[in-house]
């Protein structure tokens, strides 16, 4: 069955308390090369049958008006993985 | 005949077992001991199926079946006055004990362990405590609405504490928060005898009216066996047998997926279709599934009933379709309930439970068989006599023997301890002891539980018990503390359990509420020690004597064994749960100076 | 005067807030997520909880509800809404209220007596407070801090749409400690802290007077009665 | 600066409450076809200088160590992208 991996990320110009958080822990515990974490999400969609344009049409809609919220957040990648294949394709 | 040898989606079938007498069964895996398993082909006169051998394991693990502390735990049903029993509707043995606290209002509470799954994984482990208590006073029919947690760390200096701690608070927090109950208290020590075996004891209070009182068993044949709530997954295998009846050191890792997942949410959806099952009278018995999953459920709905019960196992729901017919027995997935359902109700109740958006599934029905028939794929797996796996499991009379080092122990007393000398001296003692983590504020912990929720909370943090409003019109309510300290024990484990439920007593009598009832969730460490032995021996005795000298009954509670790092075992913990009741929250006493100009007296001696 | 309040499942003091409605005067209608229909309500109020357990993003799954179209439509329409911690939160989701709401910057949940200062009192639900009045009411969340960009920041604070600020503590990490908003025409309000807590002598949040004694929360809804009394 | 991406997802078969809940809400929206959504992390590690051998090997006691909770969740990819070449290449 194919996947569809939608990736969410904290829009850059605002705080994210969370990476920051986990940024300061990295350096306290010695690193210095590692200047910002972000943190953001990864959504796994298991599709049952084929991945057609009006699936992905869908789920571009559910990627900008439900796994992500525009004001505070951005959809960087929706990809197709299929495990027949083993290929990955970037739908978005 | 042929013989096929089961494999995943076939399973091992009851005339498969009959004709393979022979057939290794890996029963101490299991956790089984041999003449455990013996006496189950005993009782079966067969060998047992997988399936019944998985139902059995789980059902008689010590966590289960209490069979170390059985003997021992009966002096809480014998030592009792009549007027202990008055106010009782419901006493030891169901899934709480029910108190009548007058106005046609009743309240249910319990207090129950989850230290193992917490050392593993903190957060969760915790959390799915919290979950498992509150099913337990949803089974009988209340609104859950308050929780309380006593806790016990390692040394706070620890590398590995700040892991367990906060992980710990966050998952009762997330869980508890969530489910919108109020936190009105609890304890938290650190000591390092619990340092790779932390106690998180979860307390949960519920309040019902007379009437909706439900019990679990499994009446009137050809009523229908409900299972609704999550999904049965491949979660927490095992656990309950393996996680709460073996010491884990260096083994620990490789049992970790043996972790439960929960879902607070879907609890929260379950309580509320629960209560409106309960309102509309749809449901005739419950249980709610914790341990032991389905085997616990069945085998004890079916005990608990006037018959049989008859289940077909592939109709539960499942996350993961790949699972086997014994991993569905066993699976503790969390959030889930199995009720009774006439059948001219079923409609009715499947209307509930669709509000809820609660997926459910009819497993089957109640019988006239007198034994727990369970079939997969039209094959008979399991068919055994209900009260062999739920009640009439094995008792131990485990050895005891004095710890002699008591002796010692007892003798160092605190009087050749240097005192201070001057003021200075005394200033610093003084200020070492305020900072001590046992003596500090709380706070940290107490901020991230939700204190507010439900509007009736009468007392919380930072005071002795807990109170919450039962009732708008009358004030009518309840009041709750825990107490136990594992130092006292340890010293002298009979004084320390009677000084445990003086101070619940008091903490509770304080707030101006009347005490009524106890709840006790007793940590120790291997019953097969015969000094833990001995120690557990001493704490219910004294337990029991002393509740019935208060004139308060013991409800309910909950036997902790194996908790010990290596060899050494925690100090015996027995956490005593007093619950009071209060005619008119109103009045209610808080702890701490109120107004000026108050008097200020010393009571007692 | 009917005010409705909404239960989402997860929904935690849908109760609270409709005894804080009775408490205030006026009549509380119990609404349903999954329903059309606001019954004919007068105001609505969206409870705290944690709504489909808070998953995803606070809110975010209950702004997809059924009902969320009705009360699109209502505060549109200039309805009085109210969102209350969870309530804000799914307000801020379905675009009716300006920014987001993320997790802590301290990473906890926290509960704690909160002092706020009313500094819009010319909304539907603050104008029966004083101007700048400095309150307590209970705070309990774990995704409280509000966030958004610098522009709308500054819309908020130049149009005066920040509506409650936190005094004293910055319990979450919220820009400029903005702890409530509305929205351009005052209707909508959302706000972290939860009032309905503060309705009630005796379980409230503790007062220089008593203890458990604050009730500041009442005005927020006999505000709401007061500004449908007015129209 | 490079950027080391780290996904982390809820093991496959433990409960995901969040997917659960997602799957739900989509269903009701009436799709039909995603059978089950899974969520899991996106950690976006931004680094000051060249992602050598040691800072991978770094990163990837960081993710299984802390980025990830091994009781409950896996590693699932390490990448690292070059903004210069625009390449991404698997670490893990
Ligand atoms: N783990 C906990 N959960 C909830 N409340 C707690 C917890 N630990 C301590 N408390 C609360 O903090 C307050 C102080 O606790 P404690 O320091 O044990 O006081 P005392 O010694 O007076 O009993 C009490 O109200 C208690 O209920």
């Amino acid at each position: 069955m194919p996947t569809i991996v939608v990736e969410v990320m904290p829009k850059a110009v605002l705080l994210d308390p969370q990476g920051k958080a986990v940024t300061g822990a990295l350096h306290r515990l010695g690193n210095t090369t590692i200047s910002e974490v972000r943190i953001g999400k990864r959504f796994e969609l298991t599709v049952e049958g084929p991945v057609d344009e009006t699936l992905l049409a869908e789920v571009r809609a559910y990627a900008d008006d439900m796994f992500s919220n525009s004001v505070i957040e951005d959809v960087v990648s929706i990809t197709v993985l299929d495990p027949s294949t083993g290929s990955a394709t970037e739908a978005a | 005949m042929t013989v096929t040898t089961p494999s995943r989606g076939v399973a091992d079938t009851v005339s498969n077992a009959i004709a393979t007498p022979e057939k290794e069964q890996p029963y101490g895996a299991l956790g089984l001991k041999e003449d455990e398993y013996l006496a189950i082909r005993e009782i079966l006169g067969r060998r047992p199926t997988s399936g019944e051998l998985a139902m059995y394991s789980v059902m008689w693990s010590e966590h289960c079946s209490y069979k170390s502390s059985k003997n021992y735990l009966r002096q809480f049903g014998q030592k009792v006055s009549p007027s202990m029993k008055k106010n009782l509707m419901v006493g030891m043995g169901e899934n709480a004990g029910v108190v009548d606290v007058g106005e046609g209002w009743a309240v249910t509470f319990k207090i129950e362990s989850h230290n193992h799954p917490s050392f593993i994984e903190p957060f969760q482990g915790a959390a799915t405590g919290v979950g498992g208590i509150v099913r337990d006073i949803i089974s009988m029919g209340a609104r859950p609405v308050a929780v309380m947690d006593a806790l016990r760390f390692g040394a706070i200096d620890h590398p590995d504490t700040a892991r367990v701690v906060h992980g710990v608070v966050a998952g009762i927090s997330h869980y508890g928060n969530c489910l919108g109950l109020p936190n009105i208290g609890g304890e938290t020590y650190f000591d390092s005898v619990y340092q790779a075996n932390p106690l998180v004891n979860a307390l949960a209070v519920g309040v019902l009216r007379h009437e909706d009182l439900h019990l679990a068993n499994a009446r009137g044949v050809g009523n229908k066996v409900v299972l609704f709530g999550a999904r049965t997954g491949a979660d927490g295998i095992g656990g309950a047998s393996i996680l709460a009846s073996d010491t884990f050191d260096e083994g620990g890792p490789t049992k970790r997926p043996a972790v439960q997942v929960g879902d607070p949410f879907a609890e929260k959806v379950l309580i509320e279709c629960c209560l409106e099952l309960f309102q509309q009278k749809l449901v005739e018995g419950i249980q709610d599934l914790g341990a032991a999953g389905i085997s616990c459920a069945t085998s004890e709905l079916a005990s608990n009933g006037d018959g049989g019960m008859f289940i077909e196992l592939e109709k539960v729901l499942l996350r993961d379709p790949s699972m086997t017919a014994e991993e569905i027995l066993m699976s503790e997935s969390q959030e889930r309930m199995m009720a009774i359902v006439t059948p001219d109700k079923l409609e009715g109740f499947l209307k509930v439970v669709e509000k809820w958006d609660v997926e459910t599934s009819v497993l089957g029905e109640v019988t006239d068989t007198g034994r727990l028939i369970i079939n997969w794929n039209g094959e008979e797996i399991v068919n055994v006599l209900p009260r062999t796996v739920a009640v009439d499991g094995p008792v131990y009379d485990r050895p005891v023997a004095y710890p002699t080092w008591i002796d010692a122990l007892q003798a160092d007393t605190a009087a050749v301890l240097e005192r201070p000398t001057d003021g200075a001296e005394l200033k610093a003692q003084t200020l070492s002891l305020l900072a001590s983590p046992n003596l500090a504020d709380k706070s940290w912990i107490t901020n991230q539980y939700d204190r507010y929720v439900m509007g009736n909370t009468a007392l919380s943090f930072p005071d002795d018990g807990g109170m919450v409003r039962i009732d708008e019109e009358s004030g009518l309510g309840f009041a709750v503390a825990t107490d136990a300290n594992g130092r006292y024990c340890q010293l002298d484990p009979a004084q320390g359990a009677r000084l445990a439920l003086a101070e619940a007593f008091r903490n509770v009598a304080v707030t101006g509420a009347t005490p009524v009832a106890v709840s006790d969730c007793l940590n120790f460490g291997s019953p097969e020690n015969p000094e833990v032995m001995w120690q557990f021996a001493q704490t219910v005795e004294a337990l029991s004597d002393a509740c019935l000298e208060l004139d308060i009954p013991v409800t309910g509670g909950n036997v902790s064994f194996y908790n010990q790092t290596g060899d050494v075992p925690i100090h015996p913990t027995p956490v005593i749960a007093v619950l009071g009741v209060m005619d008119d929250v109103a009045k209610r006493i808080p702890s701490g100076w109120q107004d000026e100009g108050n008097n200020i007296y010393l009571l007692g001696t | 005067m009917r005010i409705g309040v909404i239960t989402f499942p997860g929904s935690l003091d849908d109760r609270d807030a409709q005894r804080a409605v009775r408490l205030a005067g006026a009549e509380p209608v119990a609404l349903w997520h999954g329903d059309h229909d606001l019954h004919g309500v007068d105001a609505l109020v969206l409870p705290g909880g944690f709504s489909y357990g808070d998953y995803l993003r606070c809110g975010a799954i209950a702004a997809h509800s059924p009902i969320m179209a009705e009360v699109i439509d209502a505060a549109n329409s200039g309805m009085p809404v109210l969102g209350i911690c969870n309530g804000f939160q799914m307000l801020a989701e379905a675009h009716l209220l300006a920014g987001g709401l993320i997790r802590n910057d301290h990473g906890n949940f926290i509960c704690r007596d909160q002092g706020l200062r009313v500094e819009n009192t010319s909304t539907a639900w603050t104008n029966d407070f004083a101007a700048n009045a400095e309150i307590t009411i209970p705070l309990k969340n774990g995704e409280g801090g509000f966030i958004a960009d610098a522009d709308t920041i500054n819309r908020l604070e130049g149009e005066g749409q920040v509506v409650f600020r936190y005094l004293g503590v910055n319990p979450n990490g919220s820009i400029n400690d903005i702890a409530g908003v509305t929205n351009e025409r005052g209707n909508v309000v959302g706000l972290m802290p939860h009032p309905e807590h503060a309705v009630e002598e005796g379980f409230g949040p503790d007062t220089a007077a008593a203890m458990r004694s604050g009730v500041d929360g009442l005005s927020i809804f006999t505000s709401a009665i007061r500004a449908l009394a007015s129209v």
